[in-house]
């Protein structure tokens, strides 16, 4: 684990990218940094541009009109950077899925590192998915699988 | 001025008396109380695939297939929004809502539920009828209620098409019937 | 200059009281400016070692650079903010730790060197190329004219205490009548001095030209990897340096006695809460409305402790 | 629906209208640069959040109304835990504008910025705490009540001062009746069943109302379908026509404040994301103009 990779653990600054959401994950993205949660203390810091972001946090089931615009955003963040899905509507495209209007999910348009469904995910669930994209925590949840046998 | 520096001491002083807030989360869980919707279970042995949830979820994210005698269910919990429907509409209670929130994953393939059942066929056609406990809950619950006792209940292994043939080539149903009418 | 003189000089202005050393204790500085803000918002605020890791990241992270945008402006950019700020650390501490050396007129150097960070947020928000750099370019340029005013009627009082435009004269002064803050004009003078720094500093009131939710950063908007780690570095160094002028000026003698210093330590860290807590508890002033606070009651205040000093009080 | 069931839509409203501009009320001040009251008003909130959480499963998607009642009952000690909550956000909202109100550098940024006069207001059909800011006296609640707001007294709270404080005062004021309401709405709850009995849901039936959200009217527009899916829904969100007034509220004034002005609205730019039309063949996304759709349908009708 050389200095570089200490570095990148220790603080990440995430850009929060709206692709048609209803607000509703966004305003939980906000909350983590409320006091109640304070994702700072993990150096966790929200910042307005692309440019300052190692992180991208992205909501919404990534409809047509910003799928553009959201693959320039994407170039416009400097390497090494995340792409964290937040919400059932990128991680699957939620109730959207099959739309005409949406992509089904972010996984359609960009390489994501983790998923965090929930409608809204709770702002827990928000801090959980980031600490698993740093490797600090692990993650909980696994596929169930069940055959019958007669 | 004087207002506006009161006005600061104020606000220093709200902030001051409220104190530190932050919860231990993650080093602590901080669980929900009450009824969360969490990540929906499905109990396999009280489960028998009659796919109601499937009509009643929003996201559509149930799938059932048959084939090769085998009805696969398939719940892909990544669109999943945690309304509760599929609990609400499920006759068997076999689906619950967990208190789990911390679903976060690097695959969206970790986020599903795959239970596999085996088919009842109809014994002359050979179409599929529904999973073999389908057909147990049914017989249980016939034979439970006397008036509905019927002699053979080889007709539960029958296709609704092949019951209906089998009622028109057996004259002896169709004479009971008619009696009753005159 | 002999070879000894010169390798003495470059350890001088980079490592000891210059870049490493500034540096250093800069980054400690805001993080004592972070852990302090996240105390009043009641929260646990960042661990100590988050500014090191904030700007170590950003010095290995790729650096873009707009399509289009003139490469040398906005490369020079950064280097001209981390100049500005190691020269005036070295100048600043030489006062304390070398107060022979101190040139004549090394006060009228101090108001170019300072002003030297925000002159590289000017040039790198005019050469980046995006709206927002110029327009943030230009906020901070009315900026600068706001307070270099407050700023120099502020020196001018030291330098009619001390009777020298020479730091270690100022030290010396302090030494014999005790600091100059006592006096009447001292005050008004460090009150002035203290705005004009919170605006340098680009601090709440007056981060007009970085406003985030304004224009996302201003000149820093187009920068990343090292050139934004260099302007945060920057910054952080002139969050030492300029309070420790306020003490170095204002408040008593500074010498290289460990008493002194120690004594020098708990007075820049009693300015740096004044400034941090003035910066929690105010809303961001519009442009306008900070040029008239700058052009009315601080160049009055300004002029009214430069008459009294005058006066000899 | 049974009376209960309109109480609990009601109480629900009410906690989601309280968290709401706490939200707005944080959030203005982060536009203005002012994060330390951002920090305390979402820490205030946070504890209706929990609440909401403790009734209805989750803390922003209540899924509470379903056609003919409402999905969950009270748990039975919800009268033991609401009002403690509610005291707590009164008395700390109360302590923390009172710290505000004679902050000069806040007055300075939000009196006089964001002007919206009655006159224009009325023109834009502004709704919400934007009409009442601007002293046009509309509130659904009581000019056509839905739930159980005819047996609740609504206050309803209008500012002249037409800018963004005045829309702050407003949506203060709307924050302590709202927990007026929801204690008052506890009082009177009866007891009962939640959910009207009914076998079928007839489909292609159109249902219409109107509901007082926290940023202003909601109107949503439903059709039943067959197998209990929605056949046709439509919203028009308060946002909608509230969005149509910034050029009026940015005429005129510096970049600094654009966003606290826009902010001012509360604007909920996920409302006003819908009219996109979508060839479903060629995938070619086309915005109508209101000249385009009505020649279209004449086109197609004539």
């Amino acid at each position: 684990m050389s200095a570089l990779d200490w570095c990148f653990k220790k603080s990440i600054w995430v850009y929060h990218v709206n692709a048609g959401a209803c607000n509703g994950c966004d305003i939980e993205i906000l909350d983590t940094l409320t006091p109640y949660y304070d994702v700072e203390r993990f150096g966790i810091r929200l910042v307005h541009t692309p440019r300052h972001a190692d992180a991208l946090l992205v909501t919404g089931p990534v409809t047509r009109q910003v799928r553009d615009r959201l693959l320039r955003l994407y170039d416009a963040t400097p390497d090494p950077k995340l792409v964290i899905a937040v919400g059932s509507c990128p991680t699957g495209g939620g109730i959207w899925h099959n739309s005409y209007a949406t992509l089904g999910g972010l996984a359609n348009v960009l390489p994501v590192a983790v998923y965090v469904p929930g409608c809204p995910p709770r702002p827990e669930a928000i801090l959980y998915g980031v600490a698993q994209a740093l490797g600090l925590v692990q993650q909980q949840v696994s596929a169930q699988a069940y055959a019958e046998v007669t | 001025m004087l207002k506006h520096t009161i006005s600061e001491l104020k606000e220093a002083l709200v902030c001051l008396e409220a104190g530190r807030v932050t919860l231990p989360y993650p080093f602590a869980p901080h669980a929900p109380e009450g009824e969360f919707r969490g990540k929906p279970v499905l109990n396999t042995r009280k489960c028998m695939s009659c796919g109601a949830c499937g009509n009643a979820c929003p996201a559509r994210l149930i799938s059932i297939t048959d084939e090769a005698g085998v009805r696969t269910l398939r719940f892909e919990l990544g669109r999943c929004t945690y309304c509760g429907n599929c609990r609400d509409a499920c006759p068997q209670e076999a689906i619950t809502l967990s208190q789990q929130f911390e679903l976060s994953t690097a695959s969206t393939s970790d986020l599903e539920i795959r239970g596999e059942f085996h088919l009842q066929v109809c014994r002359r056609c050979g179409a599929p009828i529904g999973t073999l406990r389908q057909v147990g809950v049914i017989r249980e619950r016939l034979g439970v209620v006397p008036e509905l006792q019927i002699a053979d209940s080889g007709f539960l292994t029958l296709c609704p098409a092949c019951r209906r043939a089998s009622f028109l080539d057996n004259p002896a149903l169709a004479v009971e019937v008619t009696r009753e009418r005159a | 200059m002999s070879a000894l003189d010169v390798t003495a000089a470059v350890f001088y202005t980079l490592v000891f009281p210059g870049l490493l050393f500034t540096g250093v204790v800069g980054l400690l500085l805001t993080w004592v400016d972070r852990k302090v803000t996240a105390i009043v918002q009641s929260r646990v605020g960042p661990p100590w070692y988050q500014p090191f890791a904030d700007v170590g990241k950003l010095l290995a992270k790729r650096m873009v650079i707009p399509r289009g945008a003139p490469a040398l402006g906005f490369l020079a950019a950064p280097l001209l903010a981390i100049t500005g700020a190691t020269l005036s650390a070295a100048i600043v501490f030489q006062a304390v730790f070398k107060p022979e050396e101190g040139f004549i007129g090394d006060l009228i150097v101090l108001v170019y060197l300072t002003a030297l960070p925000a002159i590289g947020l000017i040039v790198g928000g005019a050469s980046s190329r995006s709206p927002f750099g110029a327009v943030g370019a230009s906020r901070e340029m009315s900026l600068i004219l706001a307070y270099e005013a407050g700023f120099l009627l502020a020196l001018s009082t030291v330098v009619v205490h001390a009777g020298s435009i020479r730091l270690a004269d100022v030290n010396l002064a302090q030494l014999l009548e005790g600091p100059i803050v006592w006096s009447p004009s001292g005050l008004l003078a460090m009150a002035v001095l203290l705005v004009c720094v919170q605006a340098k500093l680009g601090f709440l009131p007056f981060d007009i030209s970085e406003a985030e939710t304004e224009i996302i950063g201003g000149p820093l908007a187009e920068y990343s990897g090292v050139g934004l780690g260099l302007f945060k570095l920057s910054r952080a160094m002139m969050f030492l340096v300029l309070p420790a002028l306020v003490v170095v000026l204002f408040w008593g003698p500074v010498t290289a006695t460990p008493a002194s210093l120690v004594a020098f330590l708990a007075k820049l860290l009693v300015v740096e809460v004044l400034l941090i807590v003035a910066k929690v508890t105010h809303a961001r002033v519009r442009l306008d409305q900070a040029l008239r606070f700058f052009w009315g009651r601080v160049v009055v205040v300004g002029l009214l402790a430069a008459a009294l000093a005058v006066i000899g009080l | 629906m049974p009376r209960r069931a309109r109480y609990i839509r009601t109480i629900l409203l009410e906690l989601e209208r309280i968290h709401s501009h706490l939200l707005w009320i944080g959030l203005a001040h982060h536009f203005i640069g002012f994060d330390t009251l951002f920090m305390q008003a979402w820490r205030i909130r946070e504890p209706v959040m929990w609440l909401t959480e403790y009734l209805t499963g989750n803390r922003k998607t209540y899924g509470m109304n379903r056609i003919g009642g409402v999905a969950r009952d009270l748990p039975d000690d919800a009268h033991e835990r609401i009002p403690p909550v509610l005291e707590k956000i009164a008395d700390e909202s109360a302590r923390a504008v009172d710290a505000i109100l004679e902050d000069a550098s806040i007055r300075a940024r939000l009196e006089g910025v964001g002007t919206l006069p009655t006159s224009a207001a009325k023109a834009y059909c502004v709704a919400g705490p934007t009409a009442r800011g601007s002293g046009v006296d509309i509130d659904a609640r009581r000019d056509h009540p839905f739930a159980a707001y005819p047996e609740l007294d609504v206050e309803v709270c209008v500012e002249h001062g037409c800018d963004i404080w005045s829309r702050t005062l407003v949506r203060v004021r709307e924050l302590f009746d709202s927990i007026k309401l929801v204690k008052q709405a506890l009082k009177q709850i009866p007891s009962g069943p939640v959910m009207a009995d009914f076998d079928e849901i007839v489909p292609f039936r159109v249902g219409v109302s109107s509901v007082e959200a926290p940023r202003g009217e909601v109107h949503h527009y439903a059709m039943t379908g067959p197998g209990n899916r929605p056949y046709r829904w439509r919203v028009r969100a308060p946002s909608y026509n509230n969005l149509q007034s910034i050029p009026a509220l940015l005429k005129g004034q510096s970049i600094a404040d654009a966003p606290i002005s826009v902010a001012s609205l509360d604007p909920c730019f996920s409302c006003t994301e819908r009219i996109q039309t979508v060839d479903t063949t060629t995938g070619e996304v086309r915005i109508y103009r209101q000249e385009d759709l009505l020649s279209e349908f004449r086109k197609r009708h004539a």
